[in-house]
């Protein structure tokens, strides 16, 4: 990298001569190593995947979290440094509980992104600390009217809403298998429903982990569906799905071998 | 916003490193509970010079009693669905039974903007307990716990949340009844009846109750006793709610109005010009 | 502080069998200053029929004087002496004459009536009248007095026991009290004549 | 140490009362409610606001319950003497003038508000309203008593001259059923006497029977 | 060791996106002797292993109680786990003194880990250079949690961190299908066997009732630490076990001296 | 200046100032003895019943523990008492005496509306500071009739009624219970429960259940109908102190017998006024 050693890279308040500020890309590369995360907002709801290693069979299924219930209309999912996901998460939280108090109904899912946005953003502003190490999926669903949204929140501070989205290690493989899927007609609106998507996207999940790399692994999915609370994904659900997902694609690796 | 209750580092530690996007003061008026600090210390300065402090010092918007069972197999909470305005019957229709989690039931009296507020508090609570999602929901007598110290801090700085209430639950396989008031006080008890009912209620409580009476019994019970309190109370009217918190849950009933008798024949005779005594 | 304990000084009364006894302190005070250990508010109605008086010593002294003033002008006008029960009345309804603006004094009475039983009440300011059959008790320590009592009364003691009840419960709650103490007299009515002994109390 | 009392021991026995009176052609209606009240304590759910004072003259209390009945035994007692003397049926009026001379005379002690109502040959059904300081008011309807200030709205659209008995019995009926359901004062039962040239009868609304054509 | 310009700083990533300082204070809990944690179906169990820094000092207590239902085993900074270890006894205290029950495992271990991630993200700061091992006993039953100076925390079924606590780790990933079922002396055992995988290959240390620690919470047992003379049961259950089936004589390994616990 | 024995009734003032100053000097007026009291009664077929229950307090003293507060007015009238102690004693004994006077002076048995209205009006007059809340029950000419008289002077008439700290607990009983149509069974045991729920409920009062049932043929005074509150401790034998445990101040001992200058002429129980 053109950057390294030339000491503009050193501060996430030191711009380069052209004009980059090397640490946010630092940190970019911190979810870039992640386990690939994904977002998809269906017909009934919206529905988050994350790939989690598991890096020690003694761990107790399910721990180290990635995916986090914010309110009970709210969910995401941490790509990245999950330590510093919690950060985030708390104040996501906070921004809802402040939201509620204040006006009486849940916060938007655009507001909600816009202002963790603001508070990602402003990690990246001072000299005393750094930027955040990760990026979030943001899975909001607001009742009939404004519906299931996905945003995706990245170190810089930018926030785009998708259709469905991905990041982490398989984040271009992935974004091209979503692609594949029927997100949207002509009036924009999703076509698949929360079921669905759950088996697509573990079958998404399987077809981009790298099996050379690390060998165990799990998927963590948490929804928000028409008129229910946001919620993880049954646990046996999302086995059944994987296990059936990881068998297919051996079939197919099968066939091909044929 | 500052949350109720400061009792560790974390909660100093969770403070955003720049104010919220929300701010907590506008143009002077106060959109949080907490109470800034340079306030705090007038208010104190002021009373050490002898002046007044002024907080509101009383009831505005009022419930009337509150009246529990605990029973065999859960609890049985009534209410009636009056919020007084002095002795205006203001609001006929107010619950003032709040379903705090799916197995606890708080009933409120009192100041009804105190109660309100206190229940926002409770569902914040519970709903942060709902996004940990770690098997751990906050039990009945966690929150009657939560809302004594509450109550005590307010006091402690003279100016309480002006109710009392009742927490009813279902945890561990067993029944749980509680009790707290605006100073702070807090007790649990198989029988308990605030307000009026404290009068009038908790003699026929304590003489129906045994340890083997179930959740329709108890019903019964505070039927009739919210009958008693209708008619003795005039703070009371005759619609109620009965809340019961058994193993299946929380169950509120919608507001059904009581059944009266006024027609004793000594009730009905009026006075008349020809009587032997007027009074 | 009440003007019922201005002065300081307790009654206490106790029924035997077939006598009765009565009995005080001793101190006078002006609130936390002694000034006399020679107080007497215990008084001789007539030999069968004593009055304590409880509370302010002024008062005590009016009360003492208009009351042998209305038992001697009915023994004069009756030529018999005053039944304990009726003597009760007058000095409640002496009280209750003056209920709005009362003497600050609570009596006790103690005396033998015509079969020498034993006859016991004490009153309130108000002249509110309570009989008891056991004992009675009035003054700056009543509460400890009644604790005593209760403990240590019996039924049907002769003079002679009733002597050691009285001024065991008497000194107990003496004990206990500040404002009075400083020796104490017993008088116990039988049919025979009053006993009179003064006790060898605590005196600070 | 004397412990902390509620308020019940220690308040006046009072009436935070709903009263009112309508004259009709020939006659008048006077309506209560029966709650009487220590603090916030119902000390009496049935009482008899409704006090007659002659064959045909009743009249309505409110406000100190000692005070109203100690007037009205008194005015009771004037006006019979007084009838015994004319050996004819006293006037409505003079039953009014006589309640306004005790509140107008003692209106530094007394807590009382009363409406005297009834019929006469002379008149008709009249209704007199004496409020707390003695002034004495003639009206063709009067309403009295903390739960009067929730309906005088409801009052005045609704009296209309010329109402038939009936009619002010609905009118009168629907009026107190209001004040009761908002003043917390008032409630229990409806007391009605309806008096007429041919004297009176009563009427008895139990409290589980109230008109609720207000409630939505 | 590899030195780089991005290393100095907390505040600083690496063009690989590492953060060497967080990494360098997970090095610290590597340094420190190790600690071995097991669960069953009821009980938790915690063994230490504790150093002297001269014989004339007294061995380096890696063991406390945080509340009636938790206890902690450290690996690493001693200071830092002392700051930690407050930190986590008053959150407890608060949480008793706010609802009246003890405070969830789950919940301490997050808010442990909440704070060591503060300081991974503060210039001003460094990151605790300690990993704990929390063990203790809820609503929903025991629990054994790990937390990092990175500020990750992890629920094992058994886990040892620590130096030379690969073999204990092997150890257990051997053993511990086998933990749940188990009765609280078998699950003991386990722990020490795990815990003597760490001294097996050095010459002049073995365990020692002056330098093994056990600790036990569970179904009914508060947290209990047994030291010195209490552990004596503890060893001569393995010792037992010994007579039966000699261990394999391990190669000795030459690792640089400690210097904290 | 008033003579002492000076008879004219009513209050006497001549302490007044006196006792103002004092007040004013901050020497507090003492309180007077009341009865925290519940106290009740029951209309049935052919009667009523009355009940009280037995505990004077002074502040949070008990001070008697079996007293009476069912208080005679005449044969045929009863009435219980709660407030001032000495207010309702003395006015009680006051009404039953006038009642008395105009039973002779009518030659009629009295009826229970003439006590009602000599009560009303005689607390009017004292404008409430004449403490007495009282229940008054009895059988006439006119059939049973029962009232509540509150210390201002304003008065009820009920089927069933209570008063005193406790009156809360036992009309709970009664609105709970209250049938038309009671027999003297049912009403008895209809008022102990009330009585009952404000001993055990209202601090203020406590003590037994004093129940008066009066009819057309008479009434009975049944005191200790129920006794809850028993002393449940006392020392096997008591205490016993040996003559001689108290020291006396030498000396001081003195005997004076009874005099025989006066015959002590025996009183006669009650003056014989039947006609």
């Amino acid at each position: 990298m053109a950057s390294i050693g030339t000491g503009y890279d050193l501060s996430s308040t030191i711009f380069s001569p052209d004009g980059r500020v090397f640490q946010i890309e630092y940190a970019t590369k911190a979810v870039e190593n992640s386990g690939t995360c994904m977002g998809i907002r269906c017909k009934d709801g919206v529905l988050l995947a994350v790939e989690k290693t598991i890096i020690s069979k003694m761990l107790v299924p399910g721990s180290l979290r990635r995916a986090h219930i914010v309110d009970k209309h709210a969910s995401l999912v941490v790509c990245g440094l999950i330590s510093d996901g919690r950060v985030i998460v708390d104040r996501a939280r906070e921004e809802c509980e402040n939201y509620l108090d204040f006006y009486g109904r849940p916060i938007p899912g655009a507001i909600l992104a816009d202002r963790l946005a603001h508070f990602v953003h402003l990690y990246t502003l001072h000299w005393s600390v750094r930027p955040f190490g990760c990026a979030i999926l943001l899975g909001v669903h607001n009742g009939e009217k404004q519906g299931a949204q996905l945003y995706m929140i990245e170190p810089s501070g930018v926030s785009y809403r998708y259709f469905a989205c991905a990041y982490g290690k398989g984040k271009q493989a992935a974004r091209t298998e979503l692609e594949k899927l029927s997100l949207n007609d002509k009036q924009a609106s999703p076509q698949i429903s929360c079921e669905q998507a759950v088996k697509d996207l573990a079958k998404i999940v399987v077809s981009v982990h790298d099996d050379s790399k690390d060998k165990e692994y799990e998927i963590e999915m948490i929804w928000v569906r028409d008129g229910k609370p946001a919620a993880m994904v049954p646990r046996d659900v999302v086995q059944k799905v994987h296990d059936e997902a990881k068998r297919e694609a051996e079939a197919d690796s099968d066939m091909e071998d044929e | 916003m500052e949350k109720v209750i400061y009792v560790n580092e974390t909660d100093a530690q969770r403070k955003p490193l720049l104010p919220s996007a929300s701010s907590s003061v506008m143009s002077g008026l106060r959109l949080t509970a907490g109470v800034p600090l340079k306030d705090r210390d007038d208010s104190v300065l002021a009373s050490a010079a002898g002046a007044p402090v002024k907080h509101t010092s009383r009831p505005i918007v009022t419930g009337s009693s509150v009246i529990a069972m605990r029973c065999k197999d859960g609890v049985v909470m009534a209410t009636d669905t009056l919020a007084s305005y002095g002795s205006l019957a203001r609001f006929r229709q107010i619950s003032r039974l709040y379903k705090a989690t799916d197995h606890c039931v708080i009933g409120g009296g009192g100041d009804m903007s105190d109660f309100f507020e206190l229940c926002e508090t409770v569902r914040k609570e519970t709903t942060l307990e709902y996004c940990y999602d770690d098997g751990h929901m906050i039990t009945a007598s966690a929150i009657h716990q939560m809302l004594a110290r509450i109550m005590y801090n307010r006091r402690n700085k003279m100016d309480p949340y002006w109710n009392y209430m009742l927490v009813a639950g279902w945890q561990h396989g067993k029944p749980v009844l509680g009790y707290v008031d605006l100073v702070g006080s807090h007790f649990v008890s198989e029988v308990i009846a605030t307000g009026y009912g404290e009068y009038l209620g908790l003699p026929l409580l304590r003489k129906a109750y045994r340890e083997d009476i179930t959740v329709e019994e108890g019903k019964k019970v505070l039927q009739q006793i919210l009958t008693v309190l209708f008619y003795r109370d005039a703070r009371t009217i005759d619609r109620i709610q009965i809340a019961c918190v058994t193993e299946k849950g929380v169950e509120i009933s919608e507001p059904t109005k009581l059944e009266t008798e006024w027609s004793y024949k000594a009730f009905i005779s009026g006075a008349r010009a020809s009587d032997v005594s007027t009074w | 502080m009440s003007i019922l304990e201005y002065n300081g000084g307790c009654v206490l009364a106790m029924a035997g069998k077939e006598c009765v006894a009565i009995a005080s302190d001793k101190r006078l005070g002006v609130q936390l200053t002694t000034v006399a250990m020679d107080a007497n508010r215990i008084f001789r109605m007539h030999d069968k029929l004593y009055l304590g008086l409880t509370g302010l010593m002024t008062d005590i002294q009016t009360l003492d004087q208009l009351f042998r003033f209305k038992l001697e002008l009915y023994a004069m006008r009756e030529n018999r002496l005053m039944k304990p029960k009726t003597f009760a009345s007058l000095v409640s309804s002496t009280l209750y004459s003056k209920r709005f603006a009362p003497y600050f004094s609570e009596p006790v009475i103690a005396g033998l009536d015509k079969d020498n039983k034993p006859y016991i009440c004490s009153m309130d300011l108000l002249g509110c009248v309570a009989e008891e059959t056991e004992f009675v008790v009035a003054g700056t320590c009543a509460e400890s007095l009644f604790g005593t009592c209760e403990t240590f009364y019996k039924k049907d003691l002769e003079p002679d026991e009733l002597f050691e009840t009285v001024s065991q419960a008497l000194l107990a709650a003496l004990d206990r009290d500040c404002i009075s103490g400083w020796g104490a007299v017993v008088h116990i009515i039988t049919k025979d004549g009053v006993q009179t002994k003064e006790l060898d109390g605590r005196m600070d | 140490m004397t412990p902390i009392q509620p308020e019940w021991t220690s308040t006046e026995h009072s009436m935070g009362t709903s009263i009112m009176a309508v004259a009709f052609d020939g006659g008048v209606v006077m309506g209560a409610d029966s709650r009487t009240t220590t603090g916030s304590y119902i000390a009496n759910r049935v009482s008899d606001k409704i006090t007659p004072m002659h064959d045909k003259i009743y009249c309505c209390r409110s406000g100190s319950a000692a005070d109203t009945q100690i007037i009205s035994d008194y005015v009771r007692h004037y006006l019979s003497m007084h009838a015994i003397e004319l050996s004819e049926e006293p006037d409505v009026a003079t039953a009014a003038k006589i309640f306004r001379t005790f509140c107008y005379y003692n209106k530094g002690q007394l807590m009382a508000g009363i409406i005297v109502a009834g019929y006469d040959d002379k008149k008709g059904g009249q209704v007199f309203t004496i409020p707390l300081g003695g002034a004495l008011v003639q009206q063709p309807f009067a309403i009295g008593g903390s739960g009067s200030s929730y309906i005088y709205g409801f009052c005045d659209s609704n009296y209309k001259e010329g109402m038939t008995k009936e009619e002010c019995i609905t009118f009168v009926k629907n009026a107190l059923s209001l004040a009761m359901a908002r003043d917390g004062s008032s409630g229990g039962v409806i007391r009605l006497v309806i008096i007429d040239k041919s004297g009176s009868s009563r009427e008895f609304h139990p409290g589980n029977k109230l008109p609720e054509f207000w409630q939505g | 060791m590899f030195r780089n310009q991005y290393d100095t700083d907390i505040t600083t990533y690496s063009p690989q996106g590492r953060l060497h300082q967080v990494e360098y204070a997970m090095e610290a809990v590597k340094q420190g002797s190790a600690v071995v944690g097991v669960r069953s179906n009821t009980h938790v169990i915690l063994a230490t292993l504790k150093r002297s820094a001269s014989e004339l000092a007294s061995h380096q207590k890696k063991l406390s109680e945080i509340d009636d239902h938790v206890g902690v085993a450290i690996a690493g900074l001693t200071a830092d786990a002392r700051v930690l270890t407050r930190f986590m006894r008053n959150e407890c205290l608060n949480h008793k003194y706010v609802f009246e029950q003890p405070l969830a495992l789950s919940r301490l271990a997050l808010s442990v880990a909440d704070k060591c991630q503060v300081s991974t993200q503060r210039a001003s700061k460094r990151p605790f250079g300690v990993g704990l091992l929390l063990a203790g006993y809820d609503a929903t039953g025991p629990h054994l949690f790990q937390t990092c100076p990175s500020g990750n925390y992890y629920e094992y079924y058994a886990m040892a961190i620590g130096s030379r606590s690969q073999g204990a780790k092997t150890y257990l990933e051997r053993t511990f299908d086998s933990f749940p079922e188990c009765t609280v002396d078998q699950l003991a055992k386990h722990a020490v066997l795990a815990l003597r995988e760490t001294v097996s290959s050095s010459k002049d240390t073995e365990l020692t009732l002056e330098n093994t620690a056990v600790a036990i919470v569970g179904k009914g047992t508060n947290f209990v630490i047994y030291e010195d003379d209490e552990v004596k049961p503890y060893l001569d259950m393995i010792d037992a076990d010994e007579e039966e089936q000699p261990a394999e004589a391990e190669p000795a390994a030459a690792d640089a001296p400690m210097t904290d616990a | 200046m008033n003579t002492p024995e000076s008879a004219r009734g009513g209050f006497c003032f001549e302490n007044a100032i006196r006792n103002s100053v004092l007040s004013a000097n901050g020497y507090k007026a003492p309180t007077a003895r009341k009865t925290g009291t519940t106290i009740a009664g029951v209309v049935f077929e052919g009667g009523v019943v009355l009940g009280a229950d037995t505990r004077a307090t002074s502040g949070a003293t008990v001070f008697e523990k079996n007293c009476q507060k069912i208080h005679y007015i005449a044969d045929n009238i009863m009435c219980c008492g709660a407030g001032t102690a000495a207010d309702t004693e003395h006015t009680t004994q006051l009404i039953a005496s006038k009642i008395w006077l105009h039973a002779l002076a009518t030659r009629r048995k009295p009826r229970v509306a003439t006590a009602l209205s000599m009560l009303k009006h005689m607390l009017f007059r004292y404008q409430g500071y004449v403490s007495a809340a009282l229940v008054l029950g009895g059988v006439d000419f006119h059939g049973p009739h029962l009232y509540t008289v509150y210390p201002h002077g304003s008065t009820d008439r009920l089927p069933y009624v209570s008063m005193g700290s406790g009156s809360l607990a036992a009309m709970a009983v009664f609105e709970a219970n209250y049938k038309d149509g009671l027999t003297l069974e049912d009403a008895k045991q209809l008022v102990y429960e009330g009585i009952s729920g404000g001993i055990f409920n209202d601090l203020g009062s406590g003590g037994n259940v004093d129940l008066c049932i009066i009819t057309a043929d008479g009434q009975e005074l049944i005191r200790g109908y129920a006794k809850e509150n028993e002393r449940k401790y006392r020392r096997p034998g008591g205490y016993k102190f040996p003559s001689g445990t108290t020291p006396v101040v030498p000396g001081s001992e003195k005997f004076k017998e009874q005099s025989k200058d006066f015959a002590l002429v025996t009183e006669q129980d009650g003056m014989d006024v039947s006609a």
